[in-house]
């Protein structure tokens, strides 16, 4: 790197910062006391959290018929909202592993906040395929547990591949994320005044010295992580996806579906992660360090993969009516038009029309609408998965079996307490943690780079930053 | 090495070593190199990010961290198509949708998984045992102004049992290499 | 600046790491043992309303179990003797003992003798005795030494997987179908002998699931 | 798995249980006004669930073993095994007739009913009555205890009361109402108490849909009061005039059925097939079955059967009355046609006209059937002893002289006739002392003075005969379980004998045999004495017919909207009210459960405003009714089709409609006047709705190819039309490349599992030529396999558990006159099963023998195995129903001794389906094992409970390994073909296309 002429693109932290100053500005936000607003917003998350336990008791207490479920349609909300908080959980890895490799500097601003998202995303929706099963009691029979039935799971199952999928990936993303932790949580234990946070931040960032002996295995490792959640981040949502392309229900059994579902799950991932920043942002002022610049290259992502998802609606049509599979023509035929017609173009409406704002620069770079948007579209991003779980079982081989799926009060209660869970945790992770990796925007800034300074005096000499023409030619 | 460094670290001298701070990264790898040229080789230099260049000025062999991780992968692999061979084909073998028992393309996405596990298992945890992880007493933070490092301060530090170390030479190396503030630490 | 954590607690994490390997390992086992049929069900013996002493009508009197487990041979079922079939000997023999006096009130009044049941196969599992003897399968291989038991007790665990492993390899346990009643049968070319029998008599016991759960 | 919780809730409604203090208490303690799901079960079951704690035994048997105590017989009795089920014949007496039956007993307890296989009038098979009436013993809401006003009382007291107020020299009037009855017993004591015994005593038998008309038919006919006994087995043109003789509300409708269907069991392109033609308003198992179906009112029926009458008097002799017939149906096609047909076809042809339908119009038929020669070859005119014999008066003549105070007592043996007739009802006031032996405290019991609990037919001896004749005697298979008595009994507590049912019936059949000893036990064994003991007169039309019809041929049909009043599929005349298997089983062609409703045209519902589930106000003559409306295609324009038997207060939990009118449907009794079928009212939608539990949503095939059907002559010309390569003009995909392979099934992925290595290898097919949809299937696999009922709500909810359902297709252009099809639908035992893949903890997976086996105490209950099933026959229990339906009534161990013994009852949580009576296989497996020593057993030692209760013999099961096995044989038959056949699934069961055979001149 150093031997190649330096390209400086527009500086990752606005304002004048230097490291103390940035240092400051993340770690006063966990150090200085609780601000009464936070203690307002967890009662309320902690309310939802606890409607989510009353539901999850009611349901082992009565069964699962106080779902809407039915005879055709034996999954409802239970496995959409699974679908839907999974695909959210993919952002964080993905912009922590992937845009890591690509080399996308500007990631550091944002990856922490999205992780912690991603932890807590994917927690949510673990809660969904435990408690959806008739006998909660006796789950573990998913684990290849020794037994004096010498029974064993079933490996030939989708579902079975989901446990091992969604488990791996969520301790791999916890590791992740507290890997690129230590060292921050280093800097506050440094900053600590009091006994608890220094002991709690001491153990927490393991004796963490900031050696450069260190530094060399941690990038190390941190880079062979990336390089191992890169694949994994795809093969979750992949393996979700099997859940349904495997089996034989029309509208399920399609071989787009895994690039469809990843593209999706990028989709509202990013999304979810669009509107928690621009709150957190705004109430951090953290403005210098998330700032527009990430905004409108998060748009461009969801503008892309907005219309990929768009793309694959489509190509389900078209392989409908190119199979010649008369069942799978009626099912597509029948969500556009049947009874969930009005589901089905909510979708199309909320995924695939309101990304497409963001070809205007204008509006990528307006605060106010992209909320509105990021919101709008995780929104269509449930209605897919209600579309794809429910209007297939509900209209599949035998229209003697047809049958309509209505949800209970139950249904919607367990969905809004998983909300209580994620900002429960999301609120605790804002007060606790620091929301920027701290030594990671240090090393993207100016100062960092040891050419900035000047042979003889060693003095800073921010670099030079030319007119953008060249710029836009050499990109 | 700096595992083994570590444990030198456990005959406790009186003295641990001798603590240079610098303005900013430039220096650092300046005084590093410096260090290194003058044959030390019980020294570390400290600061609140990863240095670029900071390997070659205190000329660090590659991580052994690579080995770790494909090990572990290894084990992942293997351990994963074994534990279903012998529960799905070797203990007890039942007819599911007539599919042959031993089927492959149904165990490609555990296999996976339980690889992937395993690596990251062996990068994290290899990482932290290479560092010496955790270790929540250090003879550096006794120094004040150490919190600086994982802050904006920048270190080098060259212990004392360093088979070259004397207290007026460091002291002298360091004032060479312009570090702003140079103090003894003790364990 | 003060140090926050005292030298020892350097040892702190080694110290953890092995402690955990010990106390998982111990758990494991612990599970693995006291859950199991063979800890919680092998040996139960409950006190039967008629201290009735196997050990003495078997081994003494030589007493054969079909005596009074007569639908063992057509029925899933080995009936608990009818209290007639104690009556046939006892209205001549002790007719007077205490002990006895449950049967014959049972014998007066009709009202049946409460046995508590000691073999209690697992739920949701069909077990048909006829099936099994017919084939070979001694009543000692399942009951254990009854003619050694002055208190009936449950000798094997029961369990599945403790009926896989006669059903996987059946010709260690089978036995000639004239000595399915014998106590303490045991020949020293079991192997060969047992593949004998199970060619003989066709024996292919069921391992897919409705062989026993419907 | 039969925890057993007293509580006092049954499995039917939230509301009946919040008259249960111990449940207020509960209800007001935990659960909030606002708790969504407060619909029947929900709540409930939270309340079942505190009271039995000991369900979590269940869990932890591990950990503390719950003490269980075995008790052996005292004194072991003869010939019970324990563990093995004994089988006795017995026959149950229904509408005035028996059918021949086989009860299974577990250690002394029937759990199941079978038909006998010698028994003419069953031939093995029964109907949904039969199946239920298992049910119906078990019955914890039966009447348990004699009421005297409604007091407690004892049958001493009774016979007290007898011998002081009813006494030989009684002065007091007395009138015996007697159910129809065909016990020779019965009738000798009739004949004795009211010519010997009593002074003025009279007897007269009444039921609410009896052969009365057909009786009085024959009489105007023939000069005397005959029985039309149909020989379908010799006929090859069946005309049925409303007579629904398929539908379980026929009396003889097992026996038909076989017939019937019978004729129609087409095997190759050589053979032949009998022609049905249907005229009705309604429609019916019969017209969905016929080839040609035509829509009339019900009051046109007799027009049109005059016409064709005197369509057939130009060329046939003695039809002379109707050959001056002149009405609007003169000359209509299918006059001609028919006309045309049955004359083709003499003494080969059979018409029938509906039993409701007028004296005039039997008169008529019995005519045409002389007329064709066919009587003496496919109907013989029966003497019937017993049915309406001298020493009885009619209906009408008591009713007028219980008006007019003419009795003192009445003393009514069996049936519901408060109920069944409004007129009688208020009659009844008049008299001082009414005296009532039923099963049920019903609305009669109630108006009684005295109620005697009456014996369930499996609990007490008796005897009749059955519909075409046959003599047999009833086995009681248990103890009276709350010490009812049989009717022979009671009648014999008049004569001052407190007889029991054994010497009475002795006694009859000591008549009829100088050592009745030794026949006594073939009578029992086989369950028959004598068949053909009804006389078959001569028949020669009389003289008066003319004159005797001549005012019913000028009775012009009345041109507005008309109310027919039919017997319910389900609950017959309301006497199958409490019982929950008959309740949740679909009507054959509405697929509604739980209640009746108002049937309609899809034009009348458009010109009356209404749709689905609206609440209409049906009024005749002054009395009207509120019911929930139904459109049903098919049904004639102008008409409202009302079934009777619901609407009940105070029978039983199952019975009972409720206030909050959730359930239980609207009494319809009220509109109906005794023994007409039809008469004039008006229709008004109320506004209201009312939820029905219908389990078929959508009616349509989608012109999907999972039924398969072509007119006989096509089957001739092109006998592959059944195949999936005829039907889409191309093979089954991968079949081809196989092919190439030298493979005959599609090529794979995989090299897969092949079969049969192991024998036998279970496969069964379904002859859809012989399926009517009487849905008796779906009763005998919930009384084989302890299928619980769920409830209206739930089934409301589409989580109905029936493990074999029977869809019924609406086909053809005219939606306004479709054809209806029935397709039984179990599990179809896939060979490459998609359930079994997608199980995580394999909870269902394969057997030996071929058979997709569900082990629920493995299932977790992802549902996921439902979810990927292409036929939708996996059932899931959502709630604990099993429990709930256990653990009822006041003791809940009576339910439970209906269960059988041999399959597990299912728990919350898990998932269940059709094993193919998985007990059955292999109770056949072990006992051939022992005898023979090869697994195999003989083809037809298994048969599975559908095929078993099947009258029409329309499911074959057996072994595919032996190529003579039955179900091979159908199997090799072109017609045979297997559903959803493209998807590779390989399925064991496979159906057999249906055949039609309609007269060209109609198409």
């Amino acid at each position: 790197m150093s031997t190649q002429p330096y390209v400086p693109a527009p500086p990752l932290v606005k304002g004048d910062h230097d490291f103390a100053s940035i240092t400051r500005l993340v770690t006063d936000v966990n150090l200085r006391p609780t601000p009464k607003a936070w203690y307002l917003f967890m009662i309320l998350a902690n309310a939802l959290a606890g409607v989510l336990l009353i539901s999850i008791g009611y349901l082992i207490w009565e069964g699962t018929g106080i779902w809407g479920l039915n005879n055709p349609v034996g999954w409802g909300w239970a496995i959409i909202n699974f679908v839907w908080w999974v695909g959210i959980g993919h952002a964080g890895t993905l912009i922590s592993a992937i845009l890591f490799l690509f080399r996308q500097d500007w990631r550091t601003a944002i990856n922490r906040f999205a992780e912690a998202m991603t932890i807590f995303a994917v927690m949510c929706a673990g809660v969904f395929p435990a408690i959806h099963v008739g006998r909660i009691w006796v789950i573990y029979w998913v684990f290849p547990v020794p037994n004096q039935m010498y029974m064993w799971p079933n490996f030939n199952s989708p579902l079975l591949w989901d446990v091992f999928a969604v488990s791996t990936y969520f301790t791999v993303s916890l590791l992740f994320w507290y890997v690129g932790l230590v060292p921050d949580l280093a800097t506050l234990r440094d900053r600590a005044t009091d006994k608890i946070r220094q002991i709690a931040y001491g153990i927490g960032s393991l004796g963490w010295t900031g050696s450069n002996r260190h530094w060399w295995n941690y990038e190390k490792a941190y880079m062979i992580l990336a390089g191992l959640a890169t694949p994994l981040v795809l093969s979750v949502h992949t393996i979700v996806s099997f859940d349904f392309a495997v089996s034989m229900i029309p509208g399920w059994h399609t071989t787009i579906f895994p690039p469809y579902f990843v593209a999706g799950a990028i989709f509202s991932g990013f999304a979810m992660v669009l509107t928690l920043m621009i709150v957190a942002r705004k109430v951090y002022n953290m403005k210098d360090i998330m700032t527009d610049d990430h905004m409108e290259k998060m748009n461009i992502v969801i503008l892309v993969t907005g219309s990929m998802v768009g793309f694959a609606y489509m190509m389900e049509f078209f392989i409908a009516w190119y199979s010649g599979v008369e069942y799978e023509q009626a099912i597509f035929i029948l969500r556009a038009t049947g009874p969930y017609a009005w589901a089905y173009w909510t979708m199309m409406t909320c995924n695939v029309l309101s990304p497409q704002f963001f070809w205007s620069k204008k509006l990528r770079r307006n605060v106010g609408f992209t909320f509105f948007i990021s919101i709008v579209v995780n929104i269509g991003m449930w209605f897919e998965r209600f579309v794809i779980t429910v209007t297939s079982l509900a209209n599949d081989y035998l229209p003697s079996s047809w049958d309509y799926y209505s949800p209970t009060i139950w249904d919607a209660l367990t969905y809004l307490g998983t909300f209580g869970l994620f900002f429960t945790l999301f609120l605790a992770f804002l007060r606790f943690l620091p929301m920027i990796a701290i030594a990671e925007i240090k090393a993207v800034m100016p100062q960092a780079d040891p050419h900035n300074y000047n042979e003889e005096t060693n003095e800073y000499h921010p670099p030079k930053v030319e007119v953008p023409k060249p710029q836009l030619e050499t990109v | 090495m700096s595992a083994s460094e570590t444990n030198g670290m456990e005959k406790s001298a009186a003295l641990y070593g001798m603590l240079a701070e610098f303005r900013n990264p430039k220096e650092l790898i300046d005084a590093a190199m410096l260090v290194n040229k003058s044959g030390y080789t019980k020294y570390d230099t400290f600061s609140p990010f990863p240095v670029h260049g900071m390997d070659k000025a205190m000329s660090l062999k590659k991580s052994k961290l690579g080995w770790i991780v494909l090990l572990h992968g290894f084990i992942g692999f293997t351990g994963a198509i074994t534990m279903m061979y012998f529960m799905a084909v070797a203990d007890y073998p039942l007819n599911i949708s007539g599919k042959p028992f031993l089927n492959g393309p149904a165990w490609v996405p555990i296999t996976f998984e339980l690889t992937v596990l395993l690596s990251a298992f062996g990068a994290v945890f290899g990482m932290f045992f290479l560092n010496g992880l955790p270790k929540l007493n250090n003879p550096l933070f006794s120094v004040e102004r150490f919190k600086k490092a994982t802050d904006d301060g920048f270190f080098v530090c060259i212990e004392a049992d360093d088979t070259q170390f004397e207290t007026e030479k460091v002291r002298k190396l360091f004032e060479e290499a312009g570090a702003t503030h140079i103090e003894e630490v003790y364990d | 600046m003060t140090q926050i954590f005292p030298k020892w607690t350097n040892q702190v994490p080694r110290q953890l790491l092995i402690g955990l390997i010990v106390v998982a390992n111990v758990v494991i086992f612990g599970v693995w043992y006291f859950f199991s049929p063979e800890y919680t069900d092998v040996g139960y013996a409950p006190e039967q309303p008629v201290p009735y002493s196997h050990k003495l009508h078997v081994s003494q009197l030589g007493l054969d179990c079909q005596y009074c487990h007569t639908s063992v041979w057509d029925s899933k079922q080995a009936n608990i003797p009818a209290t007639q079939t104690c009556m046939n000997c006892h209205n001549q023999i002790k007719t007077d003992s205490d002990k006895l006096a449950p049967i014959r009130n049972s014998w007066e009044t009709g009202e049946p003798i409460e046995w508590v049941r000691v073999h209690n196969l697992a739920d949701y599992a069909y077990f048909n005795h006829a099936a099994h003897v017919n084939v070979g399968v001694g009543c000692e291989s399942c009951h254990g030494r009854i003619d050694k038991m002055e208190v009936v007790y449950q000798a094997e665990p029961l369990s599945m997987g403790w009926c896989l492993d006669c059903h996987r390899e059946p010709e260690k346990f089978v036995r000639p179908i004239e000595e399915v009643t014998t106590m303490g049968y045991s020949v020293e070319n079991q192997i060969e002998l047992g593949k004998e029998l199970v060619a003989k008599n066709n024996i292919h016991p069921p391992q897919y699931c409705q062989g026993c759960h419907y | 798995m039969s925890e057993t919780t007293p509580t006092t809730t049954y499995w039917k409604s939230l509301n009946e249980l919040a008259e249960n203090q111990e449940y207020k208490k509960y209800a007001e303690r935990e659960f909030t006004e606002n708790a969504t799901e407060l619909n029947d079960g929900v709540s409930r079951r939270g309340f079942l669930r505190v009271m039995g704690a000991s369900i979590a035994l269940a869990g932890f048997a591990a950990c503390r073993r719950p003490v269980q105590k075995i008790l052996p017989y005292s004194r072991q009795p003869e010939d019970i095994v324990p563990g093995i089920p004994l089988y006795y014949a017995t026959s149950m007496p229904l509408m005035g007739s028996l059918v021949g039956l086989v009860a299974e007993n577990h250690e002394g307890r029937p759990t199941k009913l079978e038909g006998n296989d010698m028994h003419p009038a069953s031939r093995g098979g029964t109907n949904a009555f039969h199946q239920a009436a298992i049910l119906n013993l078990y019955d914890p809401d039966r009447s348990r205890f004699p009421r005297k006003d409604g007091q407690r009382a004892s049958l001493e007291d009774f016979s007290t009361f007898l011998s002081e107020e009813l006494g030989r020299t009684t002065a007091k009037r007395i009138l015996f109402i007697s159910e129809a009855n065909s016990s020779p017993t019965l009738a000798a004591q009739k004949a004795y108490l009211t010519n010997t015994y009593f002074d003025n005593a009279e007897w007269v038998t009444y039921e609410a849909f009896g052969e009365e008309n057909a009786f009085r038919g024959t009489d105007l006919a023939f000069g005397s009061r005959l029985r039309p006994y149909y020989k379908y087995d010799q006929a090859d043109v069946v005309v049925s005039l409303n007579d629904d003789m398929l539908s379980a509300t026929h009396p003889n409708n097992v026996e038909y059925s076989n017939q019937i269907t019978g004729k129609r069991k087409v095997t190759s392109t050589k053979d032949t097939m009998s022609r049905i033609y249907a005229v009705e308003d309604s429609f019916s198992v019969t017209g969905s079955y016929a080839d040609n179906r035509l829509r009339l009112k019900a009051s046109q029926i007799p027009a049109f059967t005059f016409a064709l009458a005197q369509a057939l008097s130009e060329q046939t002799s003695g039809l002379d009355a109707f050959s001056g017939v002149n009405n609007s149906f003169v000359g209509h096609e299918w006059i001609s046609a028919l006309a045309e047909d049955l004359l083709a076809n003499r003494g080969r042809s059979a018409v029938s006209a509906g039993l409701e339908h007028a004296p005039e119009v039997h008169a008529a038929v019995a005519a045409m059937n002389v007329a064709l020669g066919n009587a003496g070859n496919t109907v013989d005119y029966l003497e019937v002893p017993h049915a309406g014999d001298s020493v009885e008066t009619t209906f009408e003549d008591a009713l007028t002289r219980l008006n007019n105070d003419e009795f003192d007592v009445a003393v009514i043996v069996g049936g519901n006739p408060v109920y069944t007739s409004p007129e009688l009802a208020q009659a009844i006031g008049k008299v001082e002392t009414v005296v009532h032996l039923s099963d049920f405290y019903n609305e009669t019991s109630k108006a009684a003075t005295w109620h005697i609990n009456r014996a369930h037919f499996l609990e007490t001896w008796g005897d009749g005969y059955s519909f075409g004749g046959t003599r047999s005697v009833i086995q009681p298979q248990i103890q009276p379980l709350h010490g009812g008595i049989s009717e022979i009994e009671f009648l014999s507590m008049f004569s001052g004998s407190m007889a029991k049912g054994y010497d009475l019936v002795r006694n009859t059949f000591a008549e009829y045999y100088n050592d009745l000893d030794a026949a006594w036990v073939n009578i029992l064994h086989d369950g028959i004495d004598r068949i053909d003991s009804f006389a078959k007169p001569n028949v020669r039309v009389t003289s008066s017919l003319g004159s005797a019809v001549a005012g019913a041929l000028n009775q012009t049909p009345g041109s507005g909207m008309e109310v027919v009043i039919r017997p319910d599929a389900s609950v017959y005349d309301g006497r199958f009210a409490n019982n929950g298997w008959l309740q949740e089983l679909p009507d054959p062609m509405t697929k509604i459960t739980w209640d009746n409703v108002a049937l309609m045209s899809p034009a009348t519902a458009a010109q009356l405003g209404v749709e689905n589930e609206d609440v209409v106000s049906v009024t005749v003559n002054e009395s009207s009714v509120t019911i929930a409306a139904w459109i049903q295609p098919g049904h004639v324009d102008d008409a409202i089709t009302l079934s009777v038997g619901y609407g009940r207060e105070g029978i039983g939990r199952v019975a009972n409609r409720y206030m909050d009118y959730t359930s239980g449907g609207s009494d319809t009794y009220p509109l109906r006047a005794h023994n007409s079928l039809f008469s004039a009212g008006s229709v008004s939608k109320t506004g209201e709705t009312y939820e029905i539990a219908c389990v078929q949503d959508h009616h349509s095939l989608e012109g999907r190819d999972l039924y398969r059907q072509a007119t006989i002559e096509k089957y001739k010309k092109t006998p592959e039309y059944a195949s999936f390569a005829y039907i889409h003009k191309y093979e089954v995909p991968g079949l081809k490349e196989a092919a190439a392979k030298g493979e005959d099934e599609p090529i794979s992925l995989f090299d897969e599992q092949v079969y049969p290595e192991y024998e036998p290898q279970w496969g069964m097919a379904i002859d859809l030529n012989s399926c009517f949809g009487c849905g008796v299937c779906i009763i005998a696999c919930q009384s084989e396999n302890n299928i619980p009922v769920i409830g209206k709500k739930e089934v409301k909810r589409g989580r109905e558990m029936h493990w074999i359902r029977n869809d019924r297709y609406f086909v053809g252009e005219d939606a306004d006159n479709p054809q209806a099809v029935h397709q039984p639908v179990p599990c179809m035992h896939c060979e490459l099963a998609p359930c079994e893949q997608v199980c995580p903890v394999a909870a269902t997976t394969h057997s030996n023998d071929g058979m997709n086996q569900m082990t629920y105490n493995r299932c977790i209950g992802t549902r996921y195995c439902a979810n990927n099933c292409p036929y939708k026959v996996r059932r899931f229990n959502f709630f604990n129903y099993p429990k709930e339906y256990l653990t009822t009534g006041d003791d809940p161990d009576i339910i439970q001794m209906a269960m059988n013994p041999e399959v597990t009852v299912r728990f919350r949580g898990v998932m269940e389906k059709c094993t193919y009576c998985a007990q059955r296989v292999n109770r056949a497996k072990i006992s051939a094992k022992i005898e023979t020593g090869s697994p195999k057993p003989a083809d037809g030692t298994v048969k599975t409970a559908c095929q078993q209760a099947c009258p029409a013999d329309c499911i074959s099961f057996g072994d595919l390994t032996d190529p003579n096995s039955e179900v091979s044989k159908i199997k090799r038959n072109e017609r045979n073909y297997q559903m959803l056949e493209e998807l590779n699934t390989r399925p064991r069961t496979s159906y057999v296309a249906k055949l039609t055979n309609p007269n060209p001149a109609l198409a």
